[in-house]
């Protein structure tokens, strides 16, 4: 029996409603996969398709990213801005033959801690299931090799 | 070279229990740039924290990672302990590893993997914190109010009675607003006029109260404490210093049909006028469309009339300049033009009318002395129908809202025509009665139950003419059939809507407003009173359509956010802000656009001899709130935000 | 030839009386099917402007060259539709104002060359809103078709194969009217965003970087990819973003010269289906 | 009757290198370009084009080399050297221009330090010329003094027979010799005719040229910035050069380590020049055409004696605004000294 695959996940989330989700689910003693490391924003506006492109050279399985609900964002619109990038950016991806299922977006309130324990859980799940991103991992090891000719 | 300590916080047993905390200090013992890693019961306490200045001092650290709670809990201690021992309090950042970590985590080995990524991200972040300090802003403690509303005569009383300077701009030739054209208001029934008057009165001769009537904000500079506004006095062709209000000029004027704004079309005025007998201040206007003289150059019967020379037909518009600290804007707003339903005949029958034009029927000063006569032939209506939602909650004609106000005035008008026509009969199509208040449902109980209101659920088809009585033809969902009714008024409960210049206005303050010109409160259930600028402020209809008491509350509660700011000489901020580089900006402002705060302003770079080398984005740290979207937005990174750096970011992935 | 020689009596005119002060045009180059770009600044040289088929380049790049503009005169430059696009965005993104620059607008079908009515930026809006209602015919790269059937493994595969090649050399950067910016991203290294070395993780993330920038403001007048040595695809990239953004939030690049810029700016009821 | 080796033999040849430990490479087109890049067969060779897209220069100077790897611990910093591959290598079918730009380059990178990464691998290929039969409009080695069948920097020169099917053979240095050695048993003595060589005009006159640019009045001239007003500042000239040689080092990593790299670099740069402080000396496209076009045929000669250009006409061919050296110099070759 082959071991159990443990994806890495990034996740960049803003302060006031996924990261206080976060928060919460923690003080609720809710339980869920221990792959995400979780990167603090101010808002979703201040997430660049950058930092998703340095999480996948970090060797990340998957990224989350992930805001207040549309018409909640403490900074009235950054959420709006960062949807728009967001619908680029992932079509994007999907044309260059990184699964959408990889880079995920999800809006999760500083209320949903079940919500945030859930969707950590299920991405886990899903990345698991697709296995280690091999193709970027390929491109990370031509990296570090040395010349062939 | 970096000196970070670490501070591993076992929070009893809350992280200790499911994070091997020795481990973890002697993993972030080695990560490069650590010169302390050490571990503790608990951090918070007082032998917590000295501990940690005691460390701070002797290993001269240049960074300080607390490994425990949220920063939602406890960076503000960590961040106070910092300062007491010397270091900038940015130079603190937490590693959340008991709500994000040991809280959520069963498996211990994991559970501390994961802690010494968190650690590791942060210790690479904090070693590109920079020495924050906090933003310091002045604040000028004047308030200008603009509307002279009753919303905006509320915000500058609340204001002025605290004690705090306060400029009162309206832009008609009187204080007073929508409500001075009321009859009664619902749900008590008590007379606009009565208690109206004595607020304009006050207001006017408070001695924290300038007020400037006739007069129009035309620019606005600044930001939150510091704004720089200019006011155009239009000029009223009438020394406002010497008129004492006499209204001889008033008497003496040839033109007198003009059609008074004030009581919709339905009273005349004459060419130099007050809107209203009650008008504050009392002091007359030319108006320069209908004027003879400003026609032909001949007349001057008014200037003639005035025995104290009031009158000078050279007066010019004039512009005020003044710094203030916070606006309320209260601007209102207007009932929607009818026109645009043809199918009721609204401009064709002349006693086809809206609400605000049967306000002026009822009212006792009024062109009617409060009768209720036919607009036509002056004759007493002996049926009135009332139609709802004439505008309102009607995609069609461009309004998906609920005025809010629309039922409860119905049923007022309703009421009042009862008191005044015994022997009327009233007719009232609605789509649903929406009553909700103090006193609001009761109130519109009795038009049904005491004054005999005939509601019909249904909407109106058509209203015509035939043997010189209105027949409204509508349908009646609740018995569904067709109904008509032969009238002899039609009154139609038109919508609100934003002020005609309402969007432009927005955008010459600097606020943010939605698709029909309403403006945008900051958070639509946390910060209802404030606009998405800083130290701007909302109150009354021009947010959305409000009743008289939610005008005055919101009113009352804008002005206590004035007073709020002004309460102290200075305001200081998070020092969370963006900055650009000046020298790599092109300048194509798309973080102009993509601001929410209006924060970023267009900067000319110049040579030594004063010519435009370029154009760059600069922000107004005043304005900025951090949340980065402009950042995010610019192409060449010339965007940075302090606390939230590339750098920073960079770092904390690439130690992932 | 009929317009050549519209354009160029009109080119003599306009610079013989100084209502410009250059027209930026083509001149025949080193082989005989081949155009290079020319200025042409008195009228006795603009006998050198030359008009057909071959004259493909989307010169509007020039137009943001530091200080052409500045000192306030005109220029008159020859553009195909795509390259009118181009300065509008330029203008909407403040980069050039449209009012001195004159347009000579022409296009091609086959061999034929028509001008295009119009002077000024603003004179052609009706016309470019009729090509995004009536995109012309067969104008999707049968390529792209093939990259959308095949699974994600095999598109990463495909593209890992394309920059494999790039050599970082820059040229379509350089080539595109669009990267006007005084310093590109790439050059940035505080931090260094984009690996800058050409190993093929370096180019993927230079190439995806470079079309998300690209996004909404692309026209896809081809400068790209024709100026990259190493022939890879780029139009794809970027006419599939320009597919997305029209497709997610009605945006045709470069319609006016006062059209809002797409990722600056959002509505409230955009979509957003992939967001759990 | 000289030594002659024939098309069909081609394979065998492959075999026998193969065999022999050499690894073999040549002209490939490949998607929609074409290079020198490693073969298994003879097969996978075009030997029709008249020069590969890109350069020879890219198998000895790669456009990124790893350099040195390492990892930082604590406040320890340690190290590890990358060495260029080793192992023996023929590179079969190149341009005499490409064979002459690896001896242009030789002298500068081996002037005062020696770069090891271009000397193993110089010394561990043999590079076997070809001449051309055929040039296109973009050809001008001539100009540069040099030929079709220029033997610098090549170990054996092949000239193709007249029928098509084969080469004969000259062999130049001992490397040569001993590839060839390794296939002795598949050449044969012939007398076949060798094709005519291509016919490659000359375009302008080299010392006229080189006179205006060392005549220091000529630097600040007008002309600089005629020429190259429509340069975009792409780099694909100096990439895709065989001679120019610019290079950048980079370290690329995180917290914890990583790679020191040596990556092309280019004259046509704004960066290439621009100092931390924002000063940038060679601030103007101008500058930096003028720089590109002195280094080659004036600051270079001057310090090793010969031009920093093989006349492939690459820079040229793949202009996306049709610029390169030979309009350049031709325009020079009509000015006054």
């Amino acid at each position: 029996m082959s071991e159990l695959f443990e994806p890495k996940i990034i996740a960049f989330v803003c302060t006031y409603c996924t990261y206080a989700g976060a928060d919460l689910a923690g003080t609720s003693r809710l339980k869920y996969a221990p792959n995400v490391r979780i990167i603090r924003l101010p808002c979703t506006g201040r997430i660049s398709p950058m930092f998703i492109l340095k999480a996948l050279q970090k060797g990340a399985d998957g990224v989350l990213v992930s805001g207040c609900h549309p018409g909640d964002c403490h900074f009235t619109h950054g959420n709006y801005h960062a949807r728009r990038r967001w619908m680029v950016f992932r079509s994007l991806l999907d044309f260059m033959g990184i699964q959408p299922e990889r880079v995920i977006f999800s809006w999760i309130s500083a209320a949903e801690g079940g919500k945030f324990a859930d969707l950590i859980n299920t991405v886990t799940e899903d990345i698991r299931k697709l296995g280690p991103f091999d193709q970027y991992k390929e491109l990370i090891r031509e990296t570090e090799a040395p010349a062939t000719l | 070279m970096a000196k970070i300590g670490v501070f591993i916080c076992h929070c009893g047993e809350n992280i200790a229990s499911k994070v091997d905390c020795t481990k973890l200090a002697a993993a972030i013992g080695e990560h490069p740039g650590v010169a302390v890693s050490v571990e503790y019961k608990y951090f918070c306490s007082e032998p917590g924290q000295e501990s940690v200045k005691k460390a701070i001092r002797d290993n001269n650290l240049t960074g300080v990672i607390i490994a425990a709670c949220s920063p939602r809990m406890h960076e503000a201690t960590f961040r106070k302990v910092c300062a007491e021992a010397g270091l900038n309090p940015y130079l603190c950042e937490i590693a959340n590893i008991r709500e994000q970590c040991s809280w959520v985590h069963t498996d211990k080995e994991m559970a501390t993997e994961k802690a010494m990524d968190i650690t590791r991200s942060m210790i690479e972040k904090v070693k590109r914190n920079n020495k924050l300090q906090p933003i310091e802003v002045p604040v000028t403690r004047r308030a200008l109010v603009i509307g002279g509303g009753i919303a905006g005569i509320q915000a500058a009383l609340d204001i002025a009675n605290a004690g705090q300077e306060v400029v009162l701009v309206e832009r008609e030739p009187s204080l007073g607003g929508h409500m001075s054209q009321l009859s009664e208001t619902f749900p008590t029934l008590d007379c606009s006029q009565c208690i109206m008057t004595p607020r304009m009165v006050e207001a006017a001769q408070h001695p924290k109260i300038r007020l400037l009537t006739y007069a129009e904000v035309e620019h606005v500079d600044g930001f939150i404490g510091n704004f720089k506004v200019k006011i155009r006095m239009k000029s009223r062709y009438v020394d406002i210093n010497t008129c004492t209000g006499c209204g001889d000029c008033m008497t003496k004027c040839p033109v007198k049909k003009i059609s008074s704004e004030f009581d919709c079309g339905l009273g005349k005025r004459t060419a130099i006028y007050t809107p209203f007998a009650q008008s504050v201040p009392n002091i007359p206007v030319i108006d320069k469309a209908s004027c003879i003289y400003f026609k032909n150059g001949k007349c001057k019967t008014c200037m003639k009339s005035c025995q104290i020379n009031a009158i000078n037909f050279d007066l010019q518009d004039e512009f005020i300049d003044l710094d203030v600290g916070a606006i309320v804007v209260a601007t209102g707003f207007q009932v929607q033009n009818t026109a645009g339903y043809g199918e009721y005949g609204y401009g064709k029958y002349p006693d086809v009318i809206t609400g605000l034009q049967f306000e002026r029927l009822a009212t006792a000063s009024g062109p009617t002395s409060g009768k209720i006569l036919r607009p036509s032939d002056g004759k007493e209506p002996e049926t009135v129908v009332f139609i709802q939602c004439a505008g309102s909650r009607d995609p069609s004609k461009g309004v998906h809202y609920c005025s809010k106000i629309c039922c409860m005035y119905t049923a007022k008008h309703a009421m009042l025509y009862a008191h005044k026509v015994h022997h009327g009969k009233t007719h009232i199509f609605y789509m649903d009665i929406r009553a909700g208040g103090k006193g609001y449902d009761e109130f519109t109980r009795r038009a049904i139950e005491e004054d005999d209101a005939s509601y019909v659920r249904g909407r109106v088809s058509k209203v015509w003419l035939e043997n010189g009585k209105l027949m409204v033809r509508g349908v009646d969902t609740l018995l569904g059939r067709p109904v008509t009714i032969a009238a002899d008024m039609v009154v139609l409960a038109t919508a609100m809507v934003p002020q005609p210049n309402a969007k432009e206005f927005a955008k010459t303050i600097g606020i943010a407003y939605d698709e029909y010109g309403y403006y945008n409160e900051a958070h639509l259930k946390l910060r209802p009173v404030e606009s998405s600028t800083a130290g701007v402020f909302l109150a009354g209809a021009c947010q959305s359509p409000k009743d008289i008491p939610d005008s005055v509350a919101q009113a009352s509660a804008s002005a206590s956010k004035v007073l709020a700011l002004f309460s102290k000489e200075k305001l200081e901020r998070e020092p969370v802000v963006a900055t650009t580089n000046e020298a790599t900006c092109a300048g194509c402002w798309g973080c102009v656009l993509a601001c929410p705060y209006n924060a970023i302003e267009q900067k000319d770079i110049l040579d030594r001899s004063g010519r435009i080398i370029k154009r760059v984005a600069s922000v107004n740290p005043g304005l900025c709130q951090g949340c980065g979207t402009c950042v995010t937005f610019c192409r060449s990174n010339s965007i940075d935000l302090a606390g939230f750096t590339d750098k920073q970011i960079f770092a904390e992935v690439m130690a992932l | 030839m009929i317009t050549q020689e519209k354009y160029r009596s009109k080119a003599k005119k306009l610079l013989a009386e100084g209502s410009v002060k250059m027209v930026i045009g083509y001149s025949p180059g080193s082989t005989p099917d081949r155009r290079r770009p020319v200025f042409i600044r008195s009228f006795d040289e603009a006998d050198q402007l030359v008009l057909d088929s071959n004259c493909i380049a989307n010169l509007s790049g020039y137009l943001v060259s530091e200080g052409l503009l500045s000192d306030e005169k005109h220029v008159a430059i020859f553009l195909r539709p795509d390259g009118i696009r181009s300065i509008n965005i330029l203008a909407a993104e403040s980069q050039l104002n449209v009012d001195q620059i004159i347009i000579f607008g022409f296009d091609t079908n086959g061999n034929e060359v028509r001008a295009l009515t119009g002077e000024h930026a603003g004179e052609f809006s009706e016309f470019i809103g009729s090509i995004k209602e009536h995109p012309p015919e067969k104008s999707r790269d049968p390529l792209l078709y093939q990259i959308e059937q095949m699974n994600p493994q095999e598109r990463f595969a495909f593209w890992k194969d394309e920059f494999s090649r790039c050599i970082k050399c820059y040229a379509c950067r350089q080539a595109c009217p669009m990267c006007y910016c005084r310093r590109c991203i790439v050059d940035s290294n505080q931090p260094q965003w984009i690996n800058t070395s050409s190993h093929t993780l370096g180019n993927f993330e230079w190439n995806v970087v470079r079309a998300f920038h690209l996004a909404g403001r692309c026209v896809g007048c081809g400068n790209c990819d024709r100026a990259c040595p190493v022939n890879i695809p780029l139009r794809l990239i970027n006419s599939r973003m320009a597919e997305e953004v029209l497709d997610s939030f009605d945006h045709f690049a470069g319609l006016n010269p006062a059209q809002e810029p797409v990722l600056a700016s959002f509505k409230k009821d955009d979509s957003e289906t992939f967001i759990l | 009757m000289t030594r002659c080796l024939f098309s069909n033999k081609l394979e065998n040849c492959v075999t026998l290198w193969r065999s022999a430990g050499y690894s073999v490479i040549g002209p490939v087109r490949k998607d929609a370009t074409s290079s020198y890049a490693a073969v298994e067969h003879a097969a996978d060779f075009d030997l029709g084009m008249v020069l590969p897209d890109r350069s020879i220069k890219e198998l000895f100077f790669p456009q990124t080399e790893p350099m040195l790897h390492y990892t930082i611990k604590q406040q320890a910093i340690n190290t590890e050297e990358f060495t260029p591959p080793a192992g023996k290598r023929i590179i079969f079918g190149v341009r005499p221009c490409d064979a002459s730009g690896l001896s242009i380059d030789d002298p500068l990178f081996g002037w005062d330090y020696k770069d090891e990464y271009w000397f193993q691998r110089r010394n561990e290929s043999v590079i076997v010329t070809i001449a051309c039969t055929k040039a296109d409009d973009f050809c001008l080695c001539t100009s540069l003094k040099l030929a079709p069948d220029s033997t610098n920097g090549s170990d054996i020169l092949l000239r193709p027979l007249e029928n098509n099917n084969g080469w004969q053979v000259e062999e130049l240095t001992e490397r040569g010799r001993e590839a060839f050695s390794a296939i002795a048993e598949l050449l044969q003595e012939a007398s076949e005719p060798t094709a005519p060589l291509a016919v490659v005009p000359e375009m302008f006159n080299l010392d006229t040229c080189v006179a205006w640019l060392q005549n220091p009045e000529n630097f600040e001239s007008k002309f600089w910035k005629d020429i190259s007003m429509r340069c975009i500042g792409c780099g694909s000239c100096t990439y895709l050069c065989p001679t120019c040689h610019c290079f950048d080092i980079q370290d690329e990593g995180d917290t914890y380590s990583g790679i020191r790299r040596k990556n092309w670099d280019s004259c046509s740069f704004a960066l290439f020049t621009m100092h931390t402080s924002g000063h940038n000396p060679r601030s103007t496209q101008s500058a930096r055409w003028r720089q590109r076009i002195m280094h080659k045929f004036n600051y270079f000669p001057g310090k090793f004696s010969v031009n920093s250009c093989s006349g492939c006409g690459r820079c040229t061919r793949q202009c996306p605004v049709d610029m390169g050296i030979t309009e350049t110099l031709q325009k020079i070759s009509t000015l006054h000294p």
